[in-house]
């Protein structure tokens, strides 16, 4: 086992792994606001992705512009659906708000499809494209932007969370929704906040991903699918747990392509995955709730 | 209420009777997969065969009868295509059909065809679609087994010895991996690594790094977009210097610009389709190619791709069939099929016979390197 | 009330069913009746789980992947008669939701959804890479039709019937259970699985009963399945197909058996009339997915028998004018 | 008052939650045929002793003695086979089900037929169902829920909920009961005529009965003994004029005054 190929397989598990977490980190602050997992988290990457790529294109806005006006519409996304699909339907049966959030999902895909086509796209990196070499390993500059990045929106969530006065109402209405709303919180607006937060970050990690790993229409479903793994393996409601879990998937992964076999990879990792929640059911960072009788 | 009774009665009878034979129109059934993982190959597909349509009715139809074709899209699903083909057979009742798209669907519609004894001229690449032969199949796309000799013809050329191969894991790739695994060692060279990656993985660092362990003169990567764009842009990225073979599934302007600068160097076998400005003037292909790339980029505002080109030899070969045997019945248009000698389409020279329902060979690919963004032909 | 309501509802059925095939107009259709049936015995199998247990799995194609392949495997490279490849399929794949439910099924709600939805993960890239012995991505083919004692399935008519006995018998068994201890139980752990221990239930009994047939049914539809196209590929058994499976049973309605036959038969049929509007189909199927969770969250069945309840109440309160 | 005729006995029970110290060496016995409440502030731990007791939660220490049989380890659906059965403090009446199937589900294994017998609908099947359905019937009637029976059980007002539940544990005829605040949420009247629904559990149907209730006047008129726990300890035991006067429970309830 030679260093530079473990350090390679270390540094494009970190990469793919930081989408997983973002994922991640979107899918549980709707869950820690409406206890739903949304399916159309994976989306919201999808179209950050496809609108900093369409607006970088076809309008020649320049890239950073392009960027921010992605991930402003992406929220956008994220407030409207909240308001036109989830608040009616508020108290549902969640496994009904699931289905609604599925259906969302394939609408959102649809209109993406038939508006900006089922090819593949690339965005340009942001600041150069020369491959960094170190102990042999190579890595290029988008994945120290992508780690990067990840922690800032990590370091942002938390000082938002712990210390303004949205956070902790959103905090609140996490652990108890009808206290939060007898103390004044409105609740409404608390999960209105909570899709606009979890777009804007989804919408951030397609943004810094597409250059690296091209984006098309239909590249939700699978960032969905393992942002959904990185949460539960993190333990379900604890955003740093569901960055960790994501790294450790991507991580997973990439050194399972590397010394098990490359066409089992995922197989692995899910294994893996299946294991630890057959021993450790909330998850590695999840406390086990005690569960009022 | 009575009026209401009679015009349900008279809606029930136009059900009933259904669309019968028109004596005047030509019913060629395709399908194909404009939507899902599969689009960019169906939706060209499609795309031209509304256009043949129009221009062939244009020009007065097929033995002067009105031409239908009627395109169902299966979605890239395998249950779709399989209810595609028997809404075609059953309810269409079409002459002939086009599809499907991929190799998995044409394998799963191909016994319906077989069964209500009607030809099925497929888009798909696999050579088992076509091998053994089935009396009413025939696939127009190149086989992988020509790609993979015209690459390993080159490779070999170079004095390459040691392989290493990634495939991606969808029909398409293992068809290639398949050939491949055979034909290596069948023309005397090692291969020293079988990489596999899936059709949405966005890092193959992994696969790379150990491909680069096990140090192969040559790469061959058989996958359609994006996953080649990846790879190749993963290559740069690790600063491997081997040399990168694609196969012809990338043939298109879409995989240089996503892959960027990755591109360069690359070598691949392409179609004539794609390098169509390039082939000298008196090459047969050459006008015919032309007129096909400046009518569809100009009705559909996008660039053509070779895939386009599969569905206009499937449609023309049937129409030269049909011509042949001044018949549009099924079982004429089968035998005329199998008969087809040197018929120039967009994919090369077709030269059916009753051991052959591809009719193509190597011939039909030129070996290209992207090069300033661009194909160039590195042997014909 | 209950039973007499359930035998209706079941000559109904069996009636429609029976009489389905001299009212089409066009044969085609039979095939796309074929296919929704054998997905109904699927999803009234998922629906025992998922709307009665309360238990989630978003991994169910697999079930039907493995008995569709394993019959397969048999028939086609083995010679094993049909019935039998069948009948070992089924097994399989009971077996492997016995193993896989002893853990899983102690998880709660999200973590079963993920021990599910990873484990058909793990089984969709077993049938996609171990291409030696299932033909890989590309699939398997030459799979000889259903036959049993020599007589061979060869029309759809026939198929179609043996898909609707299938079908009807899967219902039968399933209404019986609901409405006996067992089904008192399963929904009484849906409800509260402490209120249920307290009144004696083996609740991690009922919950791996239940997970096993619910597998059983998803592998009998697989097995109809591969004798029925004669080819099966990976494709067929992965998330997509387990996710199409949980919106049959919820959109037909979770509460009821009927529920699963109606919502097998929409959501097959219902890409037939979205055909005309292309690559609108996409955006329409979200649609009618959010409008029908919104607007009927009980399902088409419970909207249904709201219209109907609503119909008969207008009527009844005419003829008493 | 012999430990020997003790239908239900608790040794020493500890329960640790994390670092926190639930129950702390907790011995109680319910005599049988009679009604034993189990009094005591907000979180002394009430209803974590009849979690333990009934299979919910494990103990940290301790053993249950139920018909001199030792069920400590035992999981908690094999508790009720053995006659042990109790209601919720939050309501936990199934949902998916009408009042009458809510009934029956309580007499889950006294009318016992397998699978098979259901998936045919045997004779036997028929036949179950019938004592069944007949018994559960027979216990509405008992609480006075009888006009409801083909309702969906969540239609019914909060006060006939409790008692749905009454019925459903009795359905059984488990040799005991017991019942987490039953009055709580009910008004004065429905309060008095769950205590003659209990009172009667215990006389026609000869039950024994442990009631945890906050309610005082309820339990002060239906008990037979009084168990005072406070901070997960017992600080007293008695009749009810036992505990009426103990200085300690006083105290514990109201703050001691200085």
């Amino acid at each position: 086992m030679d260093l530079g190929s473990a350090l390679q397989y270390l540094i494009s598990g970190l990469t793919v792994g930081s989408t997983y977490g973002l994922t991640a980190l979107g899918f549980t602050i709707i869950f820690n606001a409406t206890r739903v997992i949304n399916f159309a988290q994976g989306e919201f990457v999808m179209l950050g992705g496809m609108l900093a790529v369409f607006f970088a294109g076809f309008f020649n806005f320049g890239l950073f512009p392009a960027i921010v006006l992605a991930v402003a519409c992406t929220t956008l996304v994220g407030v409207c659906m909240e308001r036109v699909a989830i608040r009616p339907v508020q108290g549902a049966n969640v496994i009904n708000i699931i289905i609604i959030t599925i259906g969302v999902s394939i609408f959102i895909r649809g209109v993406v499809m038939i508006f900006l086509g089922k090819d593949t796209f690339a965005l340009p990196p942001f600041f150069g494209t020369e491959a960094l070499y170190f102990l042999g390993a190579t890595i290029i500059p988008q994945s120290i932007w992508i780690l990067l990045i990840t922690m800032l929106v990590l370091l942002g969530l938390r000082t938002f969370f712990n210390n303004t006065i949205f956070g902790k109402a959103m905090l609140a209405c996490s652990f108890e929704q009808k206290a939060a709303h007898l103390v004044g919180i409105s609740v409404d607006r608390m999960v209105m906040l909570s899709f606009a937060i979890s777009a804007m970050v989804g919408s951030i990690g397609g943004v810094i991903l597409a250059p690296v790993t091209l984006t098309s229409y239909d590249v939700g479903i699978m960032l969905g699918l393992k942002g959904f793994a990185s949460c539960i393996l993190g333990g379900l409601g604890n955003p740093f747990g569901a960055a960790a879990g994501g790294l450790i998937i991507g991580v997973l992964e990439s050194f399972g392509a590397g010394y098990v076999s490359s066409a089992f990879k995922d197989a692995f990792a899910f294994i893996i995955l299946l294991v630890i929640l057959f021993f450790k059911p909330s998850g590695i960072f999840g406390r086990a709730d005690i569960e009022r009788v | 209420m009575k009026k209401s009774l009679l015009a349900m009665a008279v809606l029930l009878a136009i059900l009933i009777s259904g669309q019968a034979y028109a004596g005047d129109t030509i019913r060629i059934g395709a399908i194909a997969s404009v939507t899902g993982p599969a689009s960019f190959l169906g939706e060209p597909e499609r795309n031209t065969l509304v256009m043949l349509q129009d221009q062939i009715n244009e020009a007065g139809g097929i033995l002067g009868k009105n031409l239908e074709i009627i395109i169902y899209d299966d979605e890239t699903e395998v249950n779709k295509a399989v209810l595609a083909a028997d809404r075609l057979i059953r309810r269409d009742r079409v002459q002939a059909a086009i599809g499907g798209t991929t190799s998995g669907n044409t394998l799963a519609i191909m016994s319906n065809f077989t069964r209500a004894e009607i030809p099925l001229v497929s888009m798909a690449a696999a050579e088992r679609i076509v091998n053994p032969v089935d009396p009413w199949i025939f696939k127009t796309p190149q086989s992988d087994r020509h790609a993979v000799t015209r690459i390993l013809n080159h490779a070999k050329d170079q004095g390459y010895e040691r392989i290493a191969i990634i495939t991606v894991s969808d029909g398409f790739g293992q068809a290639g991996r398949e050939v491949l695994r055979e034909l290596i060692p069948e023309m005397g060279l090692t291969m020293v690594s079988d990489e596999i990656y899936g059709p949405r993985d966005t890092d193959m660092t992994s696969q790379l790094t150990r491909i680069r362990n096990q140090n192969p003169d040559a790469i061959i990567c058989w996958g359609t977009n994006p996953g080649p764009a990846v790879i190749a842009r993963n290559r740069q990225q690790l600063r491997l210097d081997i040399p990168l073979y694609m196969s012809h599934g990338v043939a298109s302007r879409r995989f240089i610009e996503l892959a960027g600068t990755a591109a360069e160097g690359l070598l691949l076998p392409l179609g004539r389709l794609s390098v169509a400005e390039h082939i000298p003037d008196d090459h047969p292909q050459k006008e015919l190619l032309l007129n096909y790339i400046s009518d569809y980029e100009a009705r559909f505002n996008t660039p053509v791709s070779s895939f386009g080109g599969y569905a206009w030899d499937a449609m023309m070969l049937i129409k030269e069939a049909i011509e042949m045997g001044q018949s549009a019945e099924p079982k004429d248009i089968r035998d005329n099929l199998e008969k087809i000698q040197g018929f120039v389409g967009t994919g090369g020279i077709f030269n059916m016979s009753p051991e052959d329902h591809n009719g193509l060979d190597e011939t039909s690919f030129v070996m290209a390197m992207i090069e300033d963004q661009d194909w160039k032909i590195v042997s014909e | 009330m209950e039973g007499r309501k359930g035998v209706i509802s079941l000559a109904v059925f069996i009636l429609a069913a029976a009489g389905f095939p001299w009212i089409l107009t066009n044969e085609y259709y039979i095939s796309i009746l074929i296919l929704s049936g054998i997905t109904a015995i699927g999803v009234v199998g998922l629906n025992l789980l998922l709307g009665f247990a309360g238990q989630i799995s978003l991994g169910h194609a697999a079930f039907f992947g493995i008995s569709a392949y394993t019959s397969a495997i048999l028939t086609t490279n083995y010679g094993f008669p049909v019935l039998a490849g069948v009948i070992i399929g089924i097994i399989l794949s009971a077996l492997v939701a016995f193993l896989i439910g002893i853990p899983a099924l102690k998880l709660k709600a999200l973590s079963l959804a993920m021990a599910t939805l990873g484990f058909g993960l793990i089984v969709y890239i077993f049938l996609n890479e171990t291409i030696t012995l299932t033909g890989g991505p590309s699939g398997f083919v030459g799979i000889p039709r259903f036959n049993v004692l020599g007589y061979e399935f060869y029309s759809d008519l026939a198929y179609y019937y043996l898909v609707a006995g299938a079908l009807t018998l899967v219902i039968i068994i399933s209404l019986n259970l609901i409405n006996s201890r067992t089904g008192r139980a399963l929904k009484a752990i849906h409800s509260s699985e402490n209120a249920a221990r307290v009144m004696g239930i083996n609740v991690f009994r009922f919950k791996l009963f239940v997970f096993v047939l619910s597998a059983v049914f998803a592998a009998m539809a697989g097995g109809l399945y591969a004798h029925y196209l004669s080819f099966v590929a990976p494709s067929s058994f992965g998330f997509h197909a387990s996710l199409q499976l949980i919106v049959m049973a919820i959109l037909g309605g979770m509460s009821s058996v009927w529920g699963g036959v109606i919502g097998a038969l929409f959501l097959t049929s219902m890409p037939e009339f979205l055909r005309m509007y292309e690559e609108l189909e996409t955006i329409l199927y979200g649609l009618i997915l959010i409008l029908c969770m919104m607007f009927m969250p009980q399902g088409l069945v419970g909207g249904l028998s709201r219209l109907s309840g609503y119909i008969a109440d207008k009527l009844f309160k005419r003829r008493l004018k | 008052m012999s430990k020997n005729t003790a239908l239900l006995k608790c040794s020493d029970i500890y329960v640790r939650f994390g670092g926190v110290m639930a129950l702390s060496g907790v011995t109680f016995f319910a005599e049988k045929g009679a009604i034993t409440a189990l009094i005591g502030p907000n979180g002394a731990g009430k209803t974590t002793l009849l979690n333990v007791i009934t299979g919910m939660i494990p103990q940290s220490e301790g053993s249950i003695e139920f018909k001199s049989r030792d069920l400590s380890n035992v999981a908690a659906h094999i508790r009720s086979q053995e006659g042990m059965v109790r209601t919720f403090q939050n309501l936990e009446v199934f949902s998916h089900m009408s009042v009458l199937e809510n009934v029956m589900t309580g007499a889950h294994n006294r009318y016992n037929y397998s699978v098979l017998d259901s998936i045919f609908k045997t004779p036997r099947y028929f036949a179950r169902e019938t004592e069944c359905r007949d018994a559960a019937l027979e216990k509405l009637n008992f609480v006075g829920l009888e006009k409801e029976w083909s309702l969906p059980a969540l239609d019914l007002p909060y006060g006939k909920q409790r008692l749905l539940e009454l019925a459903r544990s009795i359905c059984g005829e488990p040799e005991l009961i017991l019942l987490d605040e039953p009055a709580a949420g009910l008004n004065s009247r429905e309060t008095k005529n769950l205590g003659e629904v209990i009172s009667a559990i215990r006389q026609d149907l000869g039950i024994t009965v442990v009631l945890v209730e906050h309610d005082m006047e309820l339990v002060m008129s239906i008990s037979d003994e009084i168990t005072v726990l406070n901070f997960g300890q017992v600080i007293a035991k008695g009749t009810p004029r036992d505990i009426q006067n103990n200085q300690e429970v006083v105290e514990a309830y109201l703050g001691s005054e200085d």
